[in-house]
């Protein structure tokens, strides 16, 4: 097994609170009450550890990394506002909270390595460069949508920018991307690909067999597991019966890290050495990346199963806000640094909603296009 | 229609220890789409399990609980999901009397909704039915009404074989008479005519029952009267009773949301012409969801769905009427 | 038939680098039914290469190096095994192109023997053609001659969607001619008319055209001209090759050794009632697997499998012949 | 996680020789080759761990044991015969080399408990008291089958003795047997319920969702890896990431143990400690029991996959070798002693065979019997 590196953030311990099922009284509402002095340590202890990753990363890069997070920000809060005026329709998973994981991993990329990632996948594409205009059409099932408003919010898509999807199946685009790896290397080169899921999709199935197969045949993927440590109302500890996603990768000889993906930098560090491995060695890592979102499971979810506190502990150590105090505090962001990245992201976002607004519909015959390549005539 | 699975569900869990309901979401959150609310409450965590996104995982546990005399109800949040599951329930679930040489039941109920919801694309909007009813050894229900939710459902967690129930995202807002008693069933294998006419038989399931009823109030006002009937149970399937309404109409029209190719509607056509030939004066006709995945976006995915205005049209074309 | 499924992927992986062979023992064991015999040593373990047992895992592997330009040909040791693949086939493989609005290609082919095979038990012998045949974005291949399966499978490899290819182990051993010539290719979608005939159109494919052509020529004997069509892709279907014909005999039998419910065989009759209903002079007729799932016993596994006999009997049926 | 006892037995590490797939080079013919006088002292090692726990049974299950290894063996024997003879058909899976492992984990079970396993199922069907006579009707597809000629070789049942089958999907029974455990769980009983499955199993999904579930609700199932080391052609090393399977139990926290398959004793002594976790605590454990078949993978396979030289070197360990020249050396068999065994074996063999022979084939009508339990007349 290569090197672990760990970044601390306190794990829950082995099956604490195996919960639910056959008789086992279970704890449905027993929070983790942190003490606010130990909350007040770890926040300082954050605060100064990514201080410490700031100085390796240029000054551009870093200012762009916080224009995305913002841009992913902003942006979801007009799709949840289009949702609640009806212009967005289905299923709508909001990624609000999670941007330090999106915006850290995929700043660590180059170009011609490729993205995969589940549903909740607006701010992945967003980061990787599918302009807001194109996913917020798709957003409203429009024509002019990254996928001519045929996928919809779950399902994002843009080859050119090697953003694989937008997969609507928990868990399933886990082997897929293990394909992915698998094609880079057969052809040579030294691209790698990243996976994302959340922690709820580490219990199928597919994330075993692909794990396996991927350290097995050594493949350059990098598996990600954003663990926001709820899939819909289920926490982790009532679906799992470890809560250190880490330490699955022992089952498979895989190198894994824990992050705190409240730290865009640490977050970025630590896929930085995935991508080492990955480029170098063709060899697989697990991340499994500490996040939390601060909205429901998908516009639907009135959120019944967190505590408001819960929830504003969190909020907190919000990573914009995190990574923004740091940036001022390195003399990077001044008020109007701030405000003109809220002023530039303001204007795509409205920009996007009236690109959406004024895209067409699809025309109907595009209900028969796209499912074959090549079909077959009569 | 919520309310009478959950009606359904409990008094069939007030009736036998042995019935739980194991599932994604279906405690704590109360189901997904609300269908088992209240259950937590009453029968503790016990017997109302949430469990973890592990279909294939979870759908065999459930055969191997029933394989030693429990009843279990396995949610799936939608039948999409049941396609990560499905080796258990044909493998395990199908075969496992048969291949015992009979010494096992399997009294498991799979539920959930099945087929298009709104817009939520082509991953979560697929009509599974014939998988399921290819298979001997599975029983297949969809109900369309609150009152046939309801009493189906109590015969399918009575049931000693397994039974996939399927139900529809868009119709758990339907209102309708439930009856009360604890031994309301429905018997599994029994058609229901919805409606009673003379000039053409529509045989709906699911949510197309309620758009062929809709259609035959249409089409009565043009002069058509139309028998609308609903099998309810797929597999057994009540040909006789589709087939006597045949014999009667001599035109039959089949809407469905399910694609078409070796739907169930394909299997009803070769059966009514297996055993009507001689009364048909036209040829069965299929109305079926389109031959293509679902799309998210709302204007095509009204288009990919049957309509009452289409089975009118279809319903007047195998009546050459246009 | 063996060596003609061998020979085209051999001459597709030699004209193109981007092919290559993943599947249960299809690299040093040379295949489990020795389809992949050579190949290893020709191609290297690159190319050719043994997976665990996991064919939910593989098969997404497959559809994913796929969307990124290899042509990957997945092998399931049979297609039993397939059952626990379906969501990747399903909801990746067939629905990629369409959820992204047409960005992607998915050139793969998933191959393997399907159906019965000797007395292998009801987990081990399923017939999953109307499964993938069901869903738009598959298309569904099954030869019943070593060339068909050659041309075929060689058309399949070249194709740009994904592919489910059923072969058959009973026919491995089936011996035919098969043109060399590295581009013969046999086009997806094309019916093939095995025999000509007057008196009765006989649909059969795979293990059952060998079947059918026997009976044919029984029939003969017995004064009945049987035209035996195979349609060889089931999805594209050529319904126009099978309509055309019935046009002509005026009656139909199905062969096929699925189960009927839902299967291919109700999918066609309808169709031919929906294209012909004016030709016929009987009802479309199926035979099909018993409704049974397969048991072990040699006595009963041949009562549920359509044979020479009971082709010629439903032949005769159909043209009021007892 | 409850304590791991681990009875060493030169596990291969970790990642050694990752195989296959995507440019890897790979070892394929490689075995791993051990000097001979280490093996000798690992015999020695083995011959007297099997000593010490010998003392621990009474001598009356010792004989027993023997008498069922001596008794699948033959029956074995026999079933090859009959298939060459083409009395028996479709796939034949044999034991021969594994009696260890089902002799000495059921030889601990009570009556009530329950067990499943794979299609190599004809030495747990006897153990679990399937008559000879019904085992080899069924592998002749006959009425008298266990599963009435319908299930054959790889399905067999005996519900009356807890014997839950015979199942023919790699992996398909270990979600099924973690349903049999929920289900005592939720009866309150101490049942326990064994299952059984190849290494090469524990790559499928099925395995990793039911390992959860079982930690997770603490349900009361042991999983038994019966490594063989092979899964048909493919050894563990080419389709498993790292050698050790008792490690996969860590990404679950469940306790495990690596044990000798060889010794029969030292199987049935790990399966007393799982077995009290499992009626004590409703306590699931991951048995890894390194075992060897001695013949090919089912009768239709050449086996060319092994060396002469590999087979040869576990047949020196031949488990029922081991263990009756152990009973020898505690003076609890003889010449007189073996000899009655094989005598009995061998008639309780021929019966069976004859009663297989004579026993009718199914009735026509049996094709469509035992498909609904509730079938529905018209
Ligand atoms: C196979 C499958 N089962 C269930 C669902 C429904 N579902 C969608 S998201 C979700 C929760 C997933 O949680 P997690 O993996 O932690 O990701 P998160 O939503 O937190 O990002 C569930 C149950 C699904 N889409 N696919
Ligand atoms: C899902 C599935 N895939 C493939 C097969 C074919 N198959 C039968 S046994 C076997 C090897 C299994 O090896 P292992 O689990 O180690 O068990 P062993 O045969 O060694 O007892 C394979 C590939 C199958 N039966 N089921
Ligand atoms: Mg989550
Ligand atoms: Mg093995």
């Amino acid at each position: 097994m290569s090197e672990l590196k760990v970044t601390p953030m306190r794990p829950r311990t082995q099956s604490e609170g195996a919960s639910a099922g056959a008789g086992v009284a279970e704890e449905r509402d027993e929070r983790d009450r942190i003490d606010p002095a130990e909350l007040q340590d770890e926040h300082e202890q954050r605060h100064q550890e990514q201080l410490k990753h700031i100085e390796h990363v240029d000054n551009e890069t870093l200012l762009k990394m916080l224009y995305q997070m913002v841009l992913i920000r902003r942006f979801e809060e007009k799709s949840a506002e289009s949702y609640t005026l009806g212009k967005i329709g289905g299923f709508c998973h909001l990624y609000i909270g999670q941007e330090a994981v999106a915006v850290g991993t995929l700043s660590a990329l180059r170009p011609d390595d490729y993205v995969l990632t589940s549903y909740r996948d607006h701010g992945h594409a967003l980061v990787m460069g599918t302009s807001p205009d194109e996913v917020m059409a798709e957003l409203y099932g429009k024509i002019g949508g990254c996928s001519k408003g045929k996928g919809g919010s779950m399902h994002l898509f843009d080859a050119d920018k090697h953003f694989l999807g937008g997969h609507g199946i928990v868990g399933g685009q886990i082997p897929l991307a293990t394909g992915v790896a698998y094609a880079t290397k057969y052809r040579g080169t030294d691209q790698a690909t990243l996976v994302f899921f959340g922690e709820a999709a580490v219990n199928q199935g597919a994330f075993h067999e692909s794990l396996n197969m991927a350290q097995l045949w050594k493949l350059p993927c990098v598996y990600i597991c954003e663990n926001n440590q709820y899939g819909m109302g289920t926490s982790l500890k009532r679906a799992m019966s470890i809560s250190d996603v880490s330490q699955k990768a022992v089952a498979y000889g895989m190198a894994a890290e824990f992050v705190d993906g409240m730290d865009v930098l640490a977050v970025r560090a630590a896929t930085e050495r995935a991508l080492e491995r990955a480029r170098k060695e063709y060899l697989p890592s697990l991340l499994e990346i500490r996040t939390y979102r601060f909205m429901g499971h998908s516009m639907s979810d009135p959120g019944h199963y967190r505590t408001r506190a819960e929830i504003e502990r969190y909020q907190e150590r919000d990573p914009i806000k995190v990574f923004g105090d740091n940036l001022r505090e390195k003399g990077l962001l001044d008020d109007a640094g701030l405000k003109e990245i809220e002023g530039r992201v303001r204007a795509e976002v409205e920009h996007a909603v009236k690109f959406a607004d004024e895209s067409p519909e699809p025309p109907p015959e595009e209900l028969f296009t796209d499912i074959y390549a090549n079909p077959i005539k009569k | 229609m919520r309310e009478a699975l959950n009606q359904a569900m409990r008094e069939e869990m007030r009736r036998d220890e042995g019935v739980f309901l194991m599932g994604e979401e279906v405690a704590a959150y109360q189901g997904a789409y609300k269908v088992s609310k209240g259950l937590l409450e009453e029968f503790g965590d016990k017997r109302v399990v949430d469990s973890p996104i592990t279909e294939l995982g979870f759908a065999g546990l459930g055969v191997g609980a029933a394989m030693v005399g429990l009843r279990p109800i396995i949610e799936f949040m939608t039948f999409n999901f049941s396609i990560l599951a499905t080796d258990q329930i044909i493998n395990s679930a199908a075969k496992m009397r048969y291949m015992s040489g009979g010494q096992f039941k399997i009294p498991i109920v799979f539920r959930g909704p099945n087929g298009s919801a709104f817009q939520v694309s082509s991953q979560h909007s697929q009509a599974l039915e014939s998988w399921y009813a290819h298979f001997p050894g599975l029983k297949v229900v969809m109900p369309s009404t609150p009152a046939d939710a309801k009493g189906l459902l109590k015969s399918a967690i009575r049931d000693n074989d397994p039974v996939i129930f399927l139900e529809q995202e868009r119709m758990y807002g339907n209102k309708g008479e439930v009856p009360d008693e604890e031994d309301f069933l429905v018997p599994l294998g029994v058609a229901d005519v919805k409606r009673e006419g003379t000039d053409c038989t529509v045989v709906a399931r699911s949510m197309t029952v309620p758009l062929a009823l809709k259609a035959a109030e249409e089409l009565e006002k043009q002069g058509v009267s139309v028998e609308v009937i609903d099998p309810r149970t797929i597999r057994p399937l009540d040909i006789e009773t589709i087939v006597n309404s045949v014999k009667k109409t001599n035109r039959v029209v089949i809407a469905e949301e399910s694609h078409a190719f070796c739907g169930v509607g394909a299997e009803l056509s070769a059966q009514i012409m297996e055993h009507a030939f001689d009364y048909l004066d036209a040829p069965v006709k299929r109305l079926s969801g389109a031959d293509a995945p679902m799309p998210y976006a709302k204007n095509l995915e009204r288009l990919a769905l049957p309509d009452v205005e289409r089975i009118v049209k279809a319903v007047r074309e195998v009546s050459y009427l246009d």
